[in-house]
């Protein structure tokens, strides 16, 4: 990602905001597991037995995703996208999230969750297709375990919770993961879906990406206190987490998605976290918030401080983040060149699908298409 | 031969039981369906006998009924969602719209959506605000859906049997002034296909198309205007999204006029959309243009006037005459 | 009121219900002033300074309103109303509230508010013109601070909440109390507008009579914990108060709405009441709720208890209580009087307010319905 | 006289700007439209001179956005709320045809509704899903809405004052994908009325009806006929509901012929009730059916398949073509 341009004009402090928002790190309610200066650190309810090769593992993820982000990003800046929703920042949030996943699990993502599709063996390029307006997402969501794209924002929390009573009703021992955003937490459909989940306890956990910002509306505009708060509301726990700390998001939520498998029912996580690029390439975020936020943030980058952790503590060396790096090179250029070479989708395509079983009249409007756009042939 | 007396209500209390009996994976969902059986009964016995699971007394949330149907059908089930009045399917709306018609075609035919969305609908029962609406232009407007609407106890038994078993999603509408009226239904025959049309009555001067509680009245018409020499041939259309014409073109070929009746008002109602269709296909042919009896545009009335605003016999034989007029 | 019928098939409780419903006298996070004997009790946080006048005054509400809504039943019964949504039971949470009201203070009703209706001064007859569906609502809004009956639950929520930001706005001095059922806090609507609310401190308090149950359904499907703590959610106060204690309602709402007109922001109030009726005429509780829950609630009679005190205490003798039943009897005939000799609206009415300017569309529509109509004329 | 050359987006901010000047009670809602200006601009610099209070950032909420409006309107507020994109506008769906429609005449007149709902809609501009959808029919069929789609800078920002000065609840439309197009627009003049449509080329062989951004597209059709000698007469609707049709009427009359273009889905859109409207008062005039151009009856495509789905000039002159082919 090429440097935010700084953030020169003062403006006001947004009604009722406590701007800038600061990292938690002094705050003893979040629970954390590293330091940003990559210390471990113990947490009275939350632990983590956790071996070097996982450890290893999500420090490539990490990297790699952040990458896949990055190319992206380049790639919508020369046209080869049509939009690109970066993940800059939430790399921990989403990567702790999705290593929190077992097999048989179920997670709905909201647009912005490719670090979660990555953990659950999306293929980038299925990611790809949806922003170059190719489909809408091309991965078999049953197989991977990983619903498709939400675009409407919080209508994926519903779905999540129907999934759970539907895993109640199979008798599985299997957890559901629902991804929002802070703004998210207002919707309606948001609401009723902890609603729901609370009165048949339901094996969902919501997963809230607390980047404080819904575009460029902060955080305060949405709720007066920490949005963990809002499930003690609904009779449910809530939990909020570094978001930035993939450790901690790691422990927090296979806790909670291990209870919701036992028949604990639901638990809110509020991984609190920042957006470090726009809300989408379409966005300029430098019209709605100071530098200097952005500035403090950086502080707290999640790859830095376990890279600093794994380096100090002796578990990577140097030939392993070369080949972290490698690796990272490497999916990138396939990305680019599985951009860039997608195959256009067929114009009739667009009939396809709409129903399981195609209506005569759907048929018929598709064969006129077809007699239309056959007229224009050799003419183009 | 089993044949039994059904109200269209009992036809379909019978028909979801048949349904879940023949798949496991259908669940019942709404509000007050379970232990009081859904305010009009159709659900009745159904949670005692299958259970709390399969017949799921819901929050008081619409949007939150469909969203999580939505979810249940990504599992694997078969949802059957009730919405108590034809008025409070609004909240519900983003759903359906934006989900359930859409995530088929979203998944490139990945995530299967057989979601059934039952709606007790139309005027004529006296009631308050809200509760006699037809809403069910919103619907056949928005592709991915499929809209049914019934108007006798045979077609309520087997159409919510086949709707359910169906894998696209069914807006499934029930004509709620109809469910107490009975007839004859042979429990074992082979059912007509769920999304045809269906001529209930011969004639050779006027077609007359309705669907759900307006085929009564259609009938009816044609009752009185045979008296008066006139014979209309009445075609229920069964299937109101993805419409199907074929016997209506065909009908209309033969009388050179047609008359559409709706509870709904005219505007963008379902009569729009008709008319337009035959216009195309059967200009020739057309001795008048097709005409609408509908709702007039305006709020469903305060029940005392809502007589007035409803099409009646009269006013299907006034746009009979009018045709003629042509 | 006829007597229910005895419950007499025996059910399974409902899933997850701690049924059956029990009073909360015994909970001590309920506000009670008034026990059900009708000795006066303190509370910590809330007291009540009520003159005399004013205690007969509330005495003679709940004894006209019941009469009223009695009156109304019979007139459904005898096929003078579509239908009839009664508030047995629930006249103390609704004078309560209503009374804590002051002038320029603007109520928000659901369907059954019929007390609180009483208390703005709206005539019976415009709402019985509703249940005969002669009109929507006969009264104005705007006039009487009480706006029209909403059928669809929970919207009304967000017109009070937006109201409570016009009135921020105006810079007024006044408050704007919501009604909701305990259904009602499940719908999407209701908690979009407890988080407007919060987000922009708007002066509305929301009024919950819980009386559980949403037509068939208990409580405990639409919540897990006590409806109140749903306010702590959302980051501002909730309380509960015995419903069935009108003492009690009027003190906890009177203080709420009074921070609300001091620039502290929404309050929610569960007031903890049972429908001792059924849901509306056309509903049948027996099939769905226990005898024994009847008879418990029977014992906590809002009338009764307030009427003991009175006489207890030497405030209202057997004059005034005769006098309160001549009111009513006068209420009830003047009622039955006017709803029986409600004019037929106009039918070509349904044309007009659709718009507030006529478009040329729907007075063509309207010219040919008149036209149509006087065709017939002579013939009927 | 102050003419300026204005993009329909700027058109719209002055406009805005000059009925917040005009009224007091003027509020603008929506998500982003503060200290953002909206993700399209067109509240650009409001915040900043009118202050929170008057442009308010709401949370992330379509209902909470119009029901609040709703209650600001019934304490004597013209809320004017903007949804972000066509295609979220469903979760308002609800407070949109059950109360922001219904109240004034719930009210028998006593309760106001001046709500104006700003929608960015069709497609074109190669996004992703929910983001190019033309929801238009959904409130032409709800009596009490007024809808209206502007196509040009002076309509934008003669249209959006005269909208919020009215006392009925109007849904605004506005062309996205037109937003950067310019004209000059008069800021002094005296502007046509807002729920009129308007002749915008004239005539003789067939008449096309288009609103929005279709209607440059309609035009465009007719410079490529008149180069094959055919000359098309192109109205701009304007108001979409309820719809002016005299102008339409009088224009079919004359040229017998006549077709409708949108880019909503073809099934149960504008098209089908204007055909069906025209069909029954031109009946004898017409010399072939009213032909629609519209989307397909499929959801709003990956933006690959836009260009293919979307009406464009082509299709406008294959169905003249078709037209004459009568
Ligand atoms: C129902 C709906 N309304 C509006 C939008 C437009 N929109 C897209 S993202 C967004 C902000 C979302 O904020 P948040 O939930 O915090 O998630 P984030 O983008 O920060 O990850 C908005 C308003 C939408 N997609 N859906
Ligand atoms: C949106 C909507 N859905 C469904 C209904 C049908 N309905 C009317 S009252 C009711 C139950 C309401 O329960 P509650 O909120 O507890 O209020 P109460 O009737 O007990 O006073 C239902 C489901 C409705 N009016 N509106
Ligand atoms: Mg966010
Ligand atoms: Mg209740």
């Amino acid at each position: 990602m090429t440097a935010l341009p700084e953030f020169t004009e003062v403006v006001d402090p947004v009604p009722g905001a406590a701007a800038p928002h600061l990292p938690p790190s002094c705050d003893s309610g979040t629970v954390q597991l590293l330091t940003p200066e990559g210390d471990r650190v113990e947490h009275p309810e939350y632990s983590l037995d956790i071996g070097d090769d996982e450890l290893r593992g999500l420090y490539r993820d990490l990297v790699l995703v952040r990458r896949w982000d990055a190319e992206a990003t380049a790639l919508q800046r020369q046209g080869e996208l049509g939009l690109w929703a970066s993940l800059l920042g939430q790399e921990a949030a989403q990567v702790g999230a999705g290593r929190a996943l077992q097999d048989g699990d179920m997670a709905f993502p909201t647009y912005r969750e490719h670090g979660v599709a990555w953990t659950r063996g999306v293929d980038p390029l299925h990611v790809m297709s949806l922003f170059r307006g190719v489909d809408n997402g091309g991965w078999d969501p049953a197989a991977r375990g990983f619903n498709l794209y939400t675009i409407v924002i919080g209508a994926q929390c519903l779905h999540a919770t129907g999934y759970a009573m539907g895993v109640q009703r199979d008798g599985a021992e299997q957890a559901v993961l629902a991804f929002l955003g802070d703004g998210a937490t207002s919707q309606g459909e948001v609401n009723e879906a902890m609603i729901f989940a609370a009165s048949f306890s339901a094996p969902v956990v919501f997963f809230c990406q607390n980047n404080q910002y819904a575009i460029s509306v902060p955080l305060e505009r949405q709720t007066r206190i920490p949005l963990y708060q809002r499930a003690a509301g609904f009779g449910f726990p809530g939990v909020r987490v570094d978001g930035n700390d993939v450790l901690a998001v790691l422990a927090v939520t296979r806790q909670a998605l291990q209870a919701a498998r036992e028949g604990q029912g639901p638990t809110f996580i509020e991984a609190f976290t920042y957006r470090m690029g726009a809300h989408t390439t379409s966005d300029d975020p430098t019209r709605y918030r100071l530098a200097s936020e952005l500035e403090e943030w950086k502080l707290r980058d999640p790859i830095a401080r376990l890279k600093a952790h794994l380096s100090r503590s002796g578990i990577a060396d140097a030939t392993f983040f070369e080949s972290v790096e490698a690796d990272a090179d490497e999916l990138a250029a396939r990305i680019r060149s599985g951009t860039v070479g997608m195959p256009e989708p067929e114009p009739s395509s667009m009939f396809e699908h709409v129903y399981a079983e195609k209506p005569a009249p759907l048929a018929a409007q598709q064969a006129e298409f077809d007699a239309y756009h056959a007229s224009f042939e050799g003419e183009r | 031969m089993s044949t039994e007396t059904l109200t269209i209500g009992k036809a379909l209390n019978l028909g979801l039981r048949r349904a879940m009996e023949d798949d496991a994976k259908v669940v019942l969902m709404g509000e007050d369906i379970g232990r009081l059986g859904g305010v009009f009964r159709i659900t009745d016995g159904l949670q005692k006998d299958f259970g709390e699971a399969r017949v799921v007394d819901t929050p008081l949330a619409e949007a939150g009924i469909l969203g999580t149907a939505v979810g249940l059908a990504m599992r694997g089930y078969r949802p059957v969602c009730e919405i108590q009045f034809d008025g409070f399917v609004f909240p519900a709306v983003n759903e359906i719209i934006t989900q359930v018609a859409k995530i088929h075609a979203r998944s490139q035919g990945r995530i299967p959506m057989p979601v059934v969305i039952r709606i007790p609908f139309g005027g004529g029962i006296g009631a308050v605000e809200h509760h006699s609406e037809s809403p069910e232009a919103y619907f056949a407007h928005t592709a991915g859906l499929r809209v049914v609407a019934v108007s006798n106890p045979a077609d309520a038994y087997w159409g919510i049997q086949q709707a359910i078993a169906h894998p696209d999603p069914v807006v499934f509408l029930e004509p709620k002034r109809r469910y107490w009226e009975k007839a004859e239904v042979d429990l074992d025959a082979t059912p007509d296909p769920l999304f045809a049309s269906r001529v209930v009555r011969g004639g050779d001067d006027v077609t007359v198309l309705a669907y759900g509680p307006m085929v009564k009245t259609a009938l009816q018409a044609a009752e009185a205007a045979q008296e008066e020499g006139r014979s209309l041939e009445v075609i229920d259309l069964r299937t109101v999204s993805p419409l199907d014409l074929d016997p209506v073109m065909e009908s209309v070929r033969r009388t050179g006029r047609c008359v559409v009746v709706h509870e709904a008002p005219t505007s963008l109602g379902l009569g729009a959309e008709i008319a337009a269709r035959i216009t195309e296909s059967c200009f020739h042919s057309l001795e008048a243009p097709v005409l609408r009896v509908g709702g007039y545009d305006t709020p469903y009335p305060p029940s005392k006037l809502e007589e007035e605003y409803l099409p009646d016999l009269d006013r299907v034989l006034d746009a009979v005459d009018r045709s003629m007029g042509f």
